[in-house]
């Protein structure tokens, strides 16, 4: 299999090296269930803590065990954390890919690899490191059985080696990883010395690429997307979670219940939560809205399949006015299709989830710091709205680590809607559910236990009434169809604005969200260098889309939408809600095959477009 | 204003009041627009007088349902609850939500042998296997009402539609699966039986765990199943003359009183009959696997066996295995939902 | 409850009256239960058999007995057979609506109602027709548990005296539904002359309404929507029939079972087809995916909801490639909304099931006569597309009964697409499932129990390779996907073309779907009639258009898209494939309060929006 | 050409053939991809080895299955079959549109607890209920191996998981579930009791109606329940090494060979014993109340009881029932599924 999509390479001569420091991605190829994810951690921690932007992408197989996996660091002194196309440094361990990663690589790459492969046949235009991995491991471990484990550890030793990297900060990752396993941080230290000593003793470094500490990095974090829901559902203040569980989601709940269990438990020791794991995604959908409806602010987290399961009481969400909170970690569909892949195809099915006529709000953060914030949004603007509310995450942005700035303590107080409770029934008398008093399209509610002889009302997926009373009336039901359209127009004024990065004067923008963010940031850089072309960019954030979106799009020639997925989704929602004018200044670039979105792919599809 | 001191005055002859001094009409609901007859009607009859003698507040009591005639009563009783009438065949589901947001009120579900049993009966195993705290009554007709009398997944074998196809299917026995699951209280009445019914749901009203009551409740309309012996006597009549299934004849409700530990034969409206075997006093409801087999041999004789078959007051509930807090859930101010700014900064740390 | 969505009338005076021969609704209102149905067959058949163009429309309730029912008939020498707004000639049964009901009427109308319900203190304008029916009943019905039934008989009696009906016609039609009952029979022959009687010793015609023999009705049927589609799922051939009832779908299998059973058994008695009612509309597309998988022609029949909950083996359906034919006979959303009311309101939901990128061809009948024969191509679609079709009918075509010319034998054999059996396999010596052999995008498949070595393969919705061989590779994902594409553009070539009726000089352009067809047609009519303006007609039946849908747009300044849902769903998915300056013409007009569309909401629509 | 007359020359010694002339090696499937030492594989040897053994072509094999490791386990075995690999929970209902389509075939489902006990459980239900003519093997190890091993609806109550978590929920017992609701041949072994679940595969094959295989399997990945009595052996000496879950050690498979009549405990991988009851020999396989108690009785002590324990060959099959013609329906030819013109004009005549 392809560790890329970077066709094979032919061979070609060497160019002449010069130092490349800061600035190169390294692929660990091997396979699951090895045990190689700590050795990668601790690579790519060494490496941000010596001050270097790094970005680290997991590209895992659906099983659990012995199957190829890529683990790919991209090191960049520009900051630039998007997948890079090209590998420079690659450590096979994978007898079974080891040809066809080699093959991929472009001239001048790096590769570390298990002796025994005879790499160095295959090609003549890289530079290759043999190392005997079996007999240093031997030396150093004398359990048989563990060898396979403490055997990664002896590449992070060769590659630190080899890169030049800080010994000191590796030793300290090290370290942190395994400080509460005394014995297991010996075992792993002595290995990745192994390595390190191998490499300097019989190694001589004719490759190009060096990691020299800088301070690009100070005060940031490391963390993945889906923790960072995680904590943001936390300090929203959720309190009824259910799932089912799907990779990518599952870490969303997995690391939520740790959060929770740590940090709302009271001093008796009660929990302040209640956690889920449901039958199927339809129970868990069902325990939301249940919750959501009795008071609660409840979510979900999910992926594609567990989307389409919901589907049906998503409409009764929209139409009965349920407050709930839905986290899409996007997979690559359709069906099962790549379960441990990318995409973001699940835009259009999510905004018009439900038979019938019906529109749900989503948000897409673009990084952890946004999942931090977004989850917290996502929960004032579901009782806000009194409507199921998505957060539409992908594998790339949720399981893979990023780096960041540490997140913020919320500022503003959790905003729980319109709810009357027994006192201000008292003084209204009465209510009426599914009245527009505020010309918003949002009724008040009460919620079930008010102590009040009116606070009661009848929710239902069928036709109602202003005061939810069962009507088929013609004009009751179009008057209320009506509402939710107002009521959605309002949500247009909650939802997160798109960020705009704007000269003013170029006649290209471009507009992208979620995860192709970085690789949008990267590929501008590349249009304006090496095409001299400057773009304006807008970032959507939210549907439905605000009066921004609407304004970028009329003040550029072409718009460029760019996205993950093979039927313009976006660009699908965006034709639905423009004017004809301005539909024709739009573009599609997508990317569909698994993979997370790189800058060359869009700079290339947006160079063939321009006609240059 | 006039401060003469008076003795307590004969109150005047208002209506009734329960504990909580509330009259039966507070705990009315709406008009039903059920079938006149329909067993449905009479059970949400039950409900009202078990609320109202048990006192319990309306305001402290949630009504959930899916989709189905028999959900569509909840809005026939008890005006003064919330209530959810969801999707069909997931209440459980929703009823499970509900409760974790609020554990302090009283749950009460009404759905149907359709709902529950055919597409439901997903979510209703996962149900049972909670002990989620709630009172779960399915009013059992053995056909899909509301879509005109196709079998539901408890027909019995070899019941016949109007339109002749015949059941060949065996039905699922809701009370011996719910016991085999979990359910900690598991009953079934019929919608007839005013005394035990009412009785049933009383009981109900104080169990800590999931309350399954299965009550068998005729649909007027749609229910010609050829039971034991008899045929549908009152079409047989006038065969002829109901050239259409639009046609909706008005009924009698139907009701039983006889004594524990006999069998009884009911007239159903199409003439067949049911027999129903009330337990003994003296039965012990703690015996999960007697109870189970106590099912099987039953049915295995043709005998439709009602009261209470297994009580377990031991088991946790599914809010205690959860441990959460006293209060409800969806109500917690946000000091207590809402970690410190410490916790945040914690964490960052552990993550530079 | 409002009858119609016409207004409560202000009094006027009574205008002069002329004769109004053949060109009038009536309109029974009664509660449901009640057994009005036969009752309002006769009258409806009596006048079609006169030879008037008629159509007939149930407006019930989502319950089984008690509640308001109106059921309108329209005679119409012009032939409209869609829904009129205004009623002329109302029969009011039933107690709880009278009022509203005669308040809504136009002036000039007719009211036979009732008379305990003195009606006719609520308005002059009216012509009152007072009957005491319970008296009238008492007198031919002895058995006083049958009274409410035959009540019904009555007055076609008196609405076919004074509409001065053939009273030799009714007679023969209560005669052709009671022929199997003659109890039955000489109760309601008498009830109906009964009511003929009092209405010709009792009451003077004084409204203009009249029926009059014609002839163009000559060789017509009459047939509900559901009842055409399950004759041509009978004729197409299927094999494998699954449901879960739900209205207004179920009677598409009720009736199917019924034509099976009578023409679909073998001499030795044996089914040459199998039905299963599932426990939900989940295992019955499984069952029907199965099915297909396994060679059947497979369908099943649902509504909105069931929609929902299909929307994951649709997508597995899509992506995996497996026929299937889900007739979605469309009733108002979003969640159980107005079960009993009609809607067009899936159609985007449809287009796109299922999480990821998928994309479904639909059809989109527009008479019952298009529900047969587009059963018998959707069937023939699923199957050399390999893939599910849906059949987009609603409520108004499934559930009312309408004329039609006589449906017609198929004229092609069955085409069972691309299936490679044992013989041809050993021709080939091997197949890979998945290959692009005829540049149309789809493959060969082989059935189970092909008896070939080499006839076995893997289905999957996971990502597989041309050989049906598990790929996670990001170029067999991509170029699968890419195929996937192809096919549908395959689709667009083989779905029926639209119905064109153009002038080629009107620079206004309408189109319209589905039971919307009829409005339109009389709308088009009234434009040109009222206002001078001609227009031209693109009739769409079927999903992904085809070439000449856009040349269509294209040629015409401005384009009315009429459809009956809120959220102008059809026009999205032109939005989504039509060019910018396509777009431009586009206008939408839309009819969602569940009640069939009429053609002056859409005249007075276009004619406000045209500025008139 | 030479055309030496030879006598029959002494067939070399080529490898077994089975009494339709085939190999061993035309039965066998892709290479797994599950772990090593996973009771799934051992699962497919003996499906191969029975199906080899009764000569079953394997183009008359149709494999069915849900998603999960189990469910991918098709994939290792009978490549010459066809098989569907479709969404989660939800094979039973394609396996019945298959079946049906197609009732000339044998179909084989494999499936997970997660798949049939967890989300499948609905359609798991009504597949009993149907009595369709399938062998249906449960590969049940308490767990969702794929998704890194949750608990499924069968976890034991009190098992734990490596991350801490204690599952408070009782197990579903599958095979008791099957019996209440009608299956027809319901078993259950151990994917390392290499010749009882040889046999019991070979005896599902000429079964006519819904075989039910529960197959205890263990996950030997996240398995890490604590049994009765031990804790997870190679973990305890090790875990400060095992520092994370990405690490799957290399287990070999466990297999046990035992009486009918005893009992045996099986060392588990982790350490935890599984205590295991054999049915005797003259066990009456066809008392269904009494099986079922016996399966209550057995679980009440904590046994994981094996063997069949429940067969009727009376009950007819769905396939019976809808008295469908006896080739498959999905290859009718045309002049049997389209009826005439004449039905045709019939009909419209009708309808004039
Ligand atoms: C997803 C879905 N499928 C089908 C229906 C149609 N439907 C409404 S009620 C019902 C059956 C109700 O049967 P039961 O629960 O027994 O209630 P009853 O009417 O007999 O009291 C069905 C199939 C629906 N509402 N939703
Ligand atoms: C609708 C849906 N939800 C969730 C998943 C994720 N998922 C894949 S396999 C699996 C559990 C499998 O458990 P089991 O059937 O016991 O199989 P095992 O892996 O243990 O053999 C889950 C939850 C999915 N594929 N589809
Ligand atoms: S149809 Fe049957 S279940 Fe429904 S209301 Fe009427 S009698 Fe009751
Ligand atoms: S994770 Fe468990 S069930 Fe899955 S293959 Fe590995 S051992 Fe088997
Ligand atoms: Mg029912
Ligand atoms: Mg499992």
């Amino acid at each position: 299999m392809a560790t890329s999509d970077v066709a094979v390479q032919n061979l070609a001569d060497r160019s002449d090296q010069k130092k490349i420091v800061n600035d190169f991605s390294i692929q660990v190829a091997t396979v699951n269930g090895s045990g190689s994810q700590s050795a990668n951690n601790v690579l790519l921690r060494s490496i941000f803590r010596m001050g270097i932007p790094v970005s680290g992408k997991n590209l895992f197989p659906s099983n659990i065990a012995g199957l190829p996996t890529w683990y790919t660091i991209r090191a960049s002194k520009h900051g630039y954390i998007a997948r890079k196309k090209e590998i420079d440094f690659l450590v096979a361990m994978n007898a079974e890919t080891a040809r066809e990663d080699a093959l991929s690589l472009s001239s001048g790459a790096a590769v570390v690899y298990d002796q025994p492969l005879n790499l160095e046949a295959v090609r003549q235009d890289l530079t290759f490191y043999p190392v005997p991995f079996d007999k240093i491991v031997a030396q150093v471990c004398p359990d048989a059985k563990l060898r396979k484990l403490v055997k990664n550890m002896i590449y992070v030793g060769v590659v630190a080696q080899l890169l030049r990297m800080d010994m000191a900060r590796v030793e300290k990752e090290v370290q942190k990883l395994f400080a509460r396993k005394p014995r297991a941080l010996d075992l792993n230290m002595a290995a990745i010395h192994a390595g390190w000593e191998y490499a300097q003793a019989s190694l001589t470094k004719t490759d190009p690429f060096m990691v020299e500490a800088s301070n690009q990095t100070t005060g940031k974090i490391i963390i993945d997307g889906n923790a960072a829901i995680a904590m943001g559902a936390m300090f929203a203040g959720v309190t009824v979670v259910t799932w089912y569980p799907i990779t990518p989601s599952s870490s969303v709940v997995e690391q939520l219940i740790d959060y929770l269990k740590r940090y709302r438990v009271t001093p008796e020791g009660k929990a302040t939560f209640a956690v889920v794991q449901a039958e199927d995604e339809l129970a868990a959908i069902g325990m939301v809205l249940g919750a959501g409806w009795a008071g609660a602010r409840s979510m979900t987290a999910t992926s594609g399949p567990g989307i389409s399961l919901m589907a049906e009481f998503i409409g009764l969400g929209y139409y009965a006015e349920l407050p709930g909170v839905i986290v899409d970690v996007q997979r690559v569909g359709p069906s099962t299709g790549l379960p441990t892949r990318t995409s973001q195809g699940d835009l259009l099915f999510v905004a018009t989830l439900g038979h019938g006529d019906t529109k749900h709000p989503f948000l897409i953060p673009a990084s952890v710091m946004e999942c931090f914030t977004m989850a917290m949004e996502a929960f004032d603007l579901a009782e806000r709205l009194q409507s199921p509310v998505f957060l539409l995450s992908d594998l790339d942005l949720g399981m893979n680590n990023w780096m960041s700035e540490p997140f913020e303590y919320p500022a503003e107080p959790i905003d729980r809607g319109k709810v009357l409770d027994a006192e201000e029934l008292h003084k209204l008398g009465s209510f009426a559910r599914y009245k527009d008093v505020d010309g918003d399209g949002v009724g008040y509610r009460t919620l079930p236990g008010t102590d009040h002889p009116a606070a009661a009302y009848f929710t239902r997926g069928t036709g109602h009434n202003e005061k939810a009373q069962y009507s088929e009336r013609p004009d009751d039901y179009q008057a209320n169809m009506q509402r939710l359209t107002r009521k959605f127009e309002y949500a247009r004024t909650l939802v997160p604005g798109p960020e705009i990065v704007a000269h003013g004067t170029s006649e290209i923008g471009v507009i992208a969200f979620g995860t192709s963010h970085f690789a949008m940031l990267e590929s501008r850089d590349q249009l304006a260098k090496e095409f001299a072309i400057e773009t304006d960019y807008l970032r959507l954030r939210a549907y439905p889309f605000t009066q921004q979106v609407f304004d970028f799009i009329s003040k550029h020639d072409r718009v460029y939408v760019v996205e993950q997925n093979r039927d313009g989704q976006m660009l699908s929602l965006l034709k639905m809600e423009l004017a004809a004018a301005d539909i024709a200044r739009l573009r599609s670039v997508r990317h569909f095959n698994g993979l997370p979105i790189d800058a060359r792919s869009i700079t290339d599809d947006i160079i063939s477009q321009e006609g240059k | 204003m006039a401060t003469t001191p008076t003795s307590n005055p004969p109150s005047p002859p208002g209506p009734k009041t329960n504990r909580i001094g509330l009259t039966v009409i507070d705990y009315k609901g709406g008009k039903t627009t059920l079938c006149a007859g329909c067993g449905h009607n009479a059970i949400s009859e039950r409900i009202v007088d078990a609320m109202f003698d048990m006192g319990v507040q309306p305001e402290r009591v949630m009504k959930l349902s899916g989709i189905g005639c028999s959900s569509k009563s909840p809005a026939y009783f008890m005006n003064r609850s919330h209530s959810f009438n969801s999707v069909h065949g997931r209440m459980p589901s929703v009823a499970t939500g509900a409760v974790l947001a609020n554990r302090t009120l009283t749950a009460l579900a009404v759905s149907g042998d359709g709902d529950s049993v055919s597409i439901g009966i997903g979510q209703f195993v996962h149900l049972m296997r909670r002990n989620l705290p709630m009172i779960y009554i399915i009013e059992n007709n053995g056909v899909y009402g509301l879509t005109k009398g196709q079998f539901s997944a408890t027909a019995d074998l070899g019941s016949k539609l109007k339109t002749g196809v015949i059941n060949d299917l065996p039905p699922i026995d809701i009370c011996a699966l719910a016991i085999e699951l979990g359910a900690t209280f598991v009953g079934r009445s019929f919608s007839g039986d005013k005394k035990q019914l009412y009785n049933m749901i009383k009981a109900s009203i104080s169990h800590k765990g999931t309350v399954l009551l299965d009550v068998i409740s005729p649909c007027v309309t749609f229910n010609d199943h050829e039971g034991s012996t008899k045929s549908y006597k009152y079409v047989k009549e006038h065969e002829e003359v109901l050239n259409e299934v639009g046609f909706v004849p008005f009924f009698e409700d139907i009701s039983v009183d006889y004594d524990p530990g006999t069998t009884t034969s009911v007239s159903m409206h199409d003439g067949s009959q049911l027999r129903l075997r009330k337990l003994e006093h003296e039965y012990d409801t703690t015996d999960r696997v007697g109870s189970m087999k106590l099912l099987h041999d039953s049915a295995g004789r043709g005998e439709v066996l009602t009261g209470v078959f297994y009580v377990d007051t031991q088991k946790p509930s599914f809010v205690e295995l959860l441990n959460i807090v006293d209060e409800p859930l969806g109500t917690l101010p946000q000091e207590l939902t809402r970690p410190g700014r410490e916790v945040l900064d914690k964490i960052m740390q552990g993550l530079t």
